[in-house]
């Protein structure tokens, strides 16, 4: 991440040492060795009350508006707070990404100002969950099936969800559910807020390959929600769910970039005492060299790639479809350098440490982190889908015929 | 021996048809989670009703002598089972160093591990990686005896070995040895791949007698160079059953699974990845059978570009079946994460498609 | 290759001694340094010169039967000769590969006793062109415009090809035409031998990327083909090029193979005197010799899965659409071997020969071959038109909606 | 001198009307086929109506001082319009290097140059690559004069150039001298890229006096990174407006070709490929955007991940828009091929993307 306009300099400069001293001071010692061992509860809590310390001291949500909780930071800040969490090794509240990131958006977005009450909850910890894919609406999510009828105050909801991610752990969840059957694909689709403690939510967990539980199949029967949840106006929440989707990517790049940067950092030291296939030194192979030196080149163009993105969302351009272009190239990045790591460490990297919990893509064991890739090219739009799209909405190619 | 196309194509049909029933998905994953996490009972089968392990041992010593291309058929109906069998360790490893080695200790095991018993090697450094320069087990002298001592890690099924052959280093070369289990400390380490059992042997002032050593020196050198040959064949064929197992299962998904209202296997993006992973399916299978012919005849060369291609073939494909499948290939209860960790285990194992082309580099690059 | 029954070694390896003597006596001097210099009509002159040389040693079509001329020659000793060839650096008839090749398997197959004279014709030297494609019809073969109209004895020919190989040299041609126009695209072509000094036959090179003049527009006005040089039945052309096609393309393979065996060993000797990124000898450099084995591994691989269809083939057994395989396989290849060679040899790789005539994939000037690479992975069916072939017709996935 | 967001679209704009206009392909066939091979007319005129030239050279030697992103974007528009105009040569590289030496000759070139005199530099071994391990000329002193012997491989423009700075090896480390062009023999070399100039500079004892010695020592040394790092950074330019071209007449291409009764860009075989290409356009145009920032900030680690990045893209995505356009990209007559020569070029030149790399690699590995 580079371009910081002159001026700034001494004011992040400050900045970033409050950071650093905060964290230095606050940052929990052994997490990273023991919460992959621990309970779900253990772990749920410990996020928790780690969320809490980092907003007290303004570290959770600088970028938030003052009016919500933040201090309306702007990028270099984010950049410098991720830039000095890695530095410090700090826990990131990964339980919490979309409490943090697309359930806040949407709130402070399209939230009434009864809904956006929910933020202070995120504040203190509240786990979010979304409720959008269905078995038979994977890629093709606009045919989901999962019906809320308007019964007076309330909407009753009747369906299933799949891949929700956080949904076993989650207070609240963002639902999708159609509300007009009779209109078309995209049209009849609204968005709701979802008390997940609400009779008829039933969440049952999906293992995955890595053995974690990320993901929950959530039932809904009967379940009411008050029609004040309901996000925006009824049969607008595709929309709605796209562009806040949308917007949400850029910002969270700041951070999995900076993840990127740490799994580079951590080759790097572990080669040091790693050996070539020839025997030597790995740090010193020409072949590790250069393939670093490529994924270190496609990692520093990502983040500038961002930056762009970020620079036009901040003087108000629209930043386009390049949220595709960002998924699809941070998704790629991410498999093929955790492949790397896989390959660089050889045997070792085979050792299961059989930990019970970590949701992270940058745990160090690169197995598991390599396998977790596919989430990213598979989860919230798979890679092909992300193509069509900056196929046909970027460079206005024609659709394929039905 | 020789084997004729059909006969070859028979194994193969027997073979699928007993590991379909007695090794379907369910069975190796009760195995994997599971004391001793070898399926003993489906081994003993194996030798009793198809003579798997007899496969490798020669005529003269009891086995059935059979050619490459059979033993290559054998680890690939293995591979595409997932069969948590010690084939690799037992029939290949431990036969090839005894078949290698001859002499009394052979005369001894061949037809014992023709029946079923099961023997492993410990011929690879403290991080698994084969080649002499690489041994971290050092052998001295101590009268009519040799004294091991050191660690071989990512040992196969030294849990259930009855005999290990353990490689050392020594001032004169390398040492080639037949250890009894009891001599040693083997220390379990839990991989991914839960269908293969690794540990790491220690070996603490282990006294064998002279007449337990298989072979020194020069012979030493070509006996394990032997091994590693035959090993890398073995994982070749194993990802190239695997592979083409994945890649059905991935193009049976892509034609039931609709999405837009048509079968997903009718877009380009499907069908296209779907097509280029036949074609390292193909590219597998061709290469397995060329690692085994070039295992057989001692071609290092030729081994290694092929077993090389294999092993990362099945990578390939293992990532991308799990892309085509989506998200319902990324759970635990789908067999796709099985087969790619497999992927991922037979390819470091027994040196990477890397080590094995340092190898090849050699030989290509030579005057 | 591998893969050599013991019983044959002695016979197989006479015939290498033999082979071998006769090249090591014949192989013309300096061919390689001088006939790309010359004028087109030397360098035919050359190749027929040559072509008659080496069938009167029995070396030009050893695999044809000996009623056409052959000695029906197996896969084994199509081996030897080819990997005699590289050794000797013999130059390969390439203007007469369409002849050599799809023309004669077309004539051999297809051919009626009449047609089948102009084998004679293809020893002594004569090339032969295919006209296939046509502007509208280039991935979409079969919606081709030529009209083929029969009048009396004779079919009254209009339209217009482009991309007809070898067209700009070619004494004969084979000719896709529609025959019926009224019947579903695949089905109204026929396939017609061309005399391409026939009346109305006009032909206008097309200069290629790499300077050469591979390919020929050929217009076609009022040319009149006599009835007897259609070959086979009316309106069954099309499946008739396929099959030939795809027969031609595993025999041909055998000399793709040697010809990649003659980059990668053409590679090694450079790189004795290259020198890497670091300034070191380029052999030596790790990074070199990974990808150069990793190369070496997909050509060896390539012989091996072209040995299992050649065997197939000669054991009678239908070797499905391995052809498609192959030419994905060769084809892109060809084009990242092509590209290591231009990055290994650095700015040497840029120098232009400034050569006439080249049309070798294997010139040794790897930019020129890498950018010929592309008419591999384009002409004939280009990749992609491979791929869904081999995802509809082997692996049974369904078509895309119309 | 910093630039706003709307200046430089504005220049943008206006060079690229220019280029259109002035820099048709018609045009740059022509130059390629003519002597001197360089568009000399065109410089003129964007030296006159445009300061290009000016635009690197220092406000206080007489130029304009444009700040890092307006360079890029010069050169951007320059490499979109495949433009054989000496801007690498004259305003990148020997501009760099009398800015960066100082002192007389640079009081006395900088003027001259910003005013749309050429100059070049001789700074790379014999065989192209830069460096000053890899120089092949040597300089000994003798006297008050400095003696250079030996060639430097591909340089630019040195047919047109007025001006050579010349890099040799000596005893004491580096030397960079100014080199008047008659005194030294320049040998064209012809690349496939037509729309560049290249040649090899041989020196016989060339003797220079004192007062043309433009850097020795560490401060040659500095000198000659900061003309490798610009020179990396044009390139990177040239590349991502490259880039960007080729792929907006795939894109088009896709949009009006039909096949199949479909425009081909309907196809995911083909719309995907394009998707997959415009990433490495954007890529491509992020990356000279740092790389031009890090050639001005002496940001050796940033410069060699960024400019490597950007060069290589272009040669990927030129290879794709041949695919895309089929047997017509193929063609003599379509832009198609131009373009990947230049691609292939800017790879190449002033250190190929693996020369970058490991330039990369010791910054990332350094404790």
């Amino acid at each position: 991440m580079t371009a910081k306009a002159p001026g700034e300099d001494a004011e992040l400069a400050a900045y970033r040492a409050r950071v650093r001293a905060w964290l230095a001071e606050h940052t929990p010692e052994d997490w990273a060795e023991k919460l992959p061992y621990a309970d779900e509860t253990e772990v749920l809590e410990f996020y928790r009350t780690w969320a809490r310390e980092l907003h007290s001291a303004g570290l959770l949500v600088p970028q938030w508006p003052e009016r919500f909780g933040g201090s309306g930071a702007g990028l270099a800040q984010q950049v410098v707070l991720q830039q000095e969490m890695s530095r410090a090794g700090a826990p990131r509240p990964r339980y919490l990404a979309i409490s943090l990131g697309h359930a806040a958006a949407t709130l402070m977005e399209h939230g009434s100002p009864e809904q956006q009450k929910l933020l202070d909850g995120i504040l203190e910890g509240d786990v979010w969950c979304q409720g959008f894919s269905e078995p038979g609406a994977g890629s093709d999510l606009a045919s989901l099936r999962t019906r809320a009828v308007r019964e007076g105050d309330y909407y009753v909801v009747n369906g299933q969800k799949i891949w929700s991610s956080m949904g076993l752990y989650a207070r609240w969840g963002l639902l999708l559910a159609r509300t007009d059957p009779d209109a078309p694909k995209h049209r009849g689709i609204s968005l709701f807020i979802l008390d997940m403690r609400a009779p008829g939510v039933e969440v049952r967990p999906i293992r995955q390959a890595t053995g974690a539980h990320e993901f929950a199949e959530v039932f809904l029967t009967d379940v009411r929600i008050p029609a004040s949840m309901l996000v925006g106006k009824e049969n607008e929440g595709w929309r709605l769910a796209q562009t806040t989707l949308a917007t949400e990517r850029y910002a969270q790049m700041v951070e999995l970039h900076a993840g990127l940067e740490e799994l580079l950092a951590l080759l790097v030291r572990q080669a040091r005492t790693l050996r070539a296939a020839d025997g030597g030194p790995l740090v010193e192979d020409p072949e590790f060299r250069q393939r670093l030196a490529a994924f270190a080149g496609e990692v520093e163009v990502l983040g500038l790639i961002n930056d762009r993105v970020l620079g036009d969302i901040s003087a108000g351009r629209d930043p386009g479809a390049r949220g595709s272009i960002l998924k699809l190239y941070f998704s790629r990045l991410l498999q093929r350098l955790t492949a790397f790591g896989v390959r660089s460490n050889g045997l070792a990297a085979h050792v299961d440490p059989r930990r019970k919990n970590d949701l992270s893509y940058t745990s160090g064991d690169w197995m598991l982190d390599h396998i977790r890739s596919w989430t990213w090219t598979i989860a919230a739009g798979s890679n092909e889908i992300q193509r069509n799209i900056i196929g046909e909405r970027v460079l206005g190619l024609p659709r394929e015929p039905r | 021996m020789t084997t004729t196309r059909e006969e070859l194509s028979d194994l193969r049909a027997s073979l699928r048809a007993m590991l379909e029933r007695r090794c379907a998905s369910e069975r190796v994953r009760e195995v994997a989670e599971s004391a001793p996490g070898v399926d003993l009972d489906l081994w003993a089968l194996l030798a009793r009703d198809m003579g798997v392990p007899a496969m490798t041992v020669p005529e003269e010593s009891g086995g059935i002598g059979a050619g490459p291309e059979a033993v290559a058929v054998v680890a690939e109906e293995l591979g595409r089972a997932l069969a948590p069998v010690p084939f690799f360790s037992s029939a290949v490893l431990a036969t090839t160093a005894f078949t290698r080695a001859g002499g009394p200790r052979a005369a001894e095991w061949l037809p014992r591990l023709a029946e079923g018993a099961i023997g492993t090697v410990a011929v690879t450094g403290a991080d698994g990686v084969p080649g002499v320069d690489r041994l971290d087990v050092r052998a001295t002298v101590s009268g009519e005896r040799i004294v091991l001592d050191g660690t071989a890690g990512f040992v196969p099924d030294a849990e259930v070995a009855e005999v290990l052959v353990v490689a050392a280093r020594s001032e004169h070369g390398p040492v080639v040895a037949a250890v009894e289990p009891g001599a040693v400390v083997v220390e379990p380490v839990v991989v991914h791949d839960r269908t293969r059992r690794l540990s790491t042997v220690r070996l603490t002032e282990v006294s064998v007698p002279r007449a337990d050593v298989l072979a020194e020196g020069d012979s030493a050198v070509a006996l394990l160079a032997a091994v590693y040959r035959h090993g890398a064949a073995a994982l070749a064929a194993d990802a190239a059953g695997g592979a083409r197992r994945l890649h059905e299962m991935a193009v049976q998904y892509a034609k039931d699974r609709v999405q837009f209202d048509r079968p997903i296997g009718s877009f380009q993006a499907v069908k296209h990845k779907l097509a280029d992973m036949y074609v390292l399916v193909e590219g597998a299978a061709a290469a397995a059978g060329g690692a085994a012919e070039a295992a057989a005849g001692d071609d290092e060369r030729a081994l290694a570009l092929t077993a090389s291609f294999a092993v990362e073939a099945y990578t390939e494909v293992a990532g991308d079946a799990i892309q085509v499948h989506g998200g319902i290939g990324y759970t635990w209860e789908h067999d796709c994460h099985l087969f790619f960790k497999r992927a991922q285990l037979d390819e470091a194992l027994f040196g990477s498609a890397a080590w094995l082309r340092a190898r090849a580099a050699e030989a290509l690059t030579a005057v």
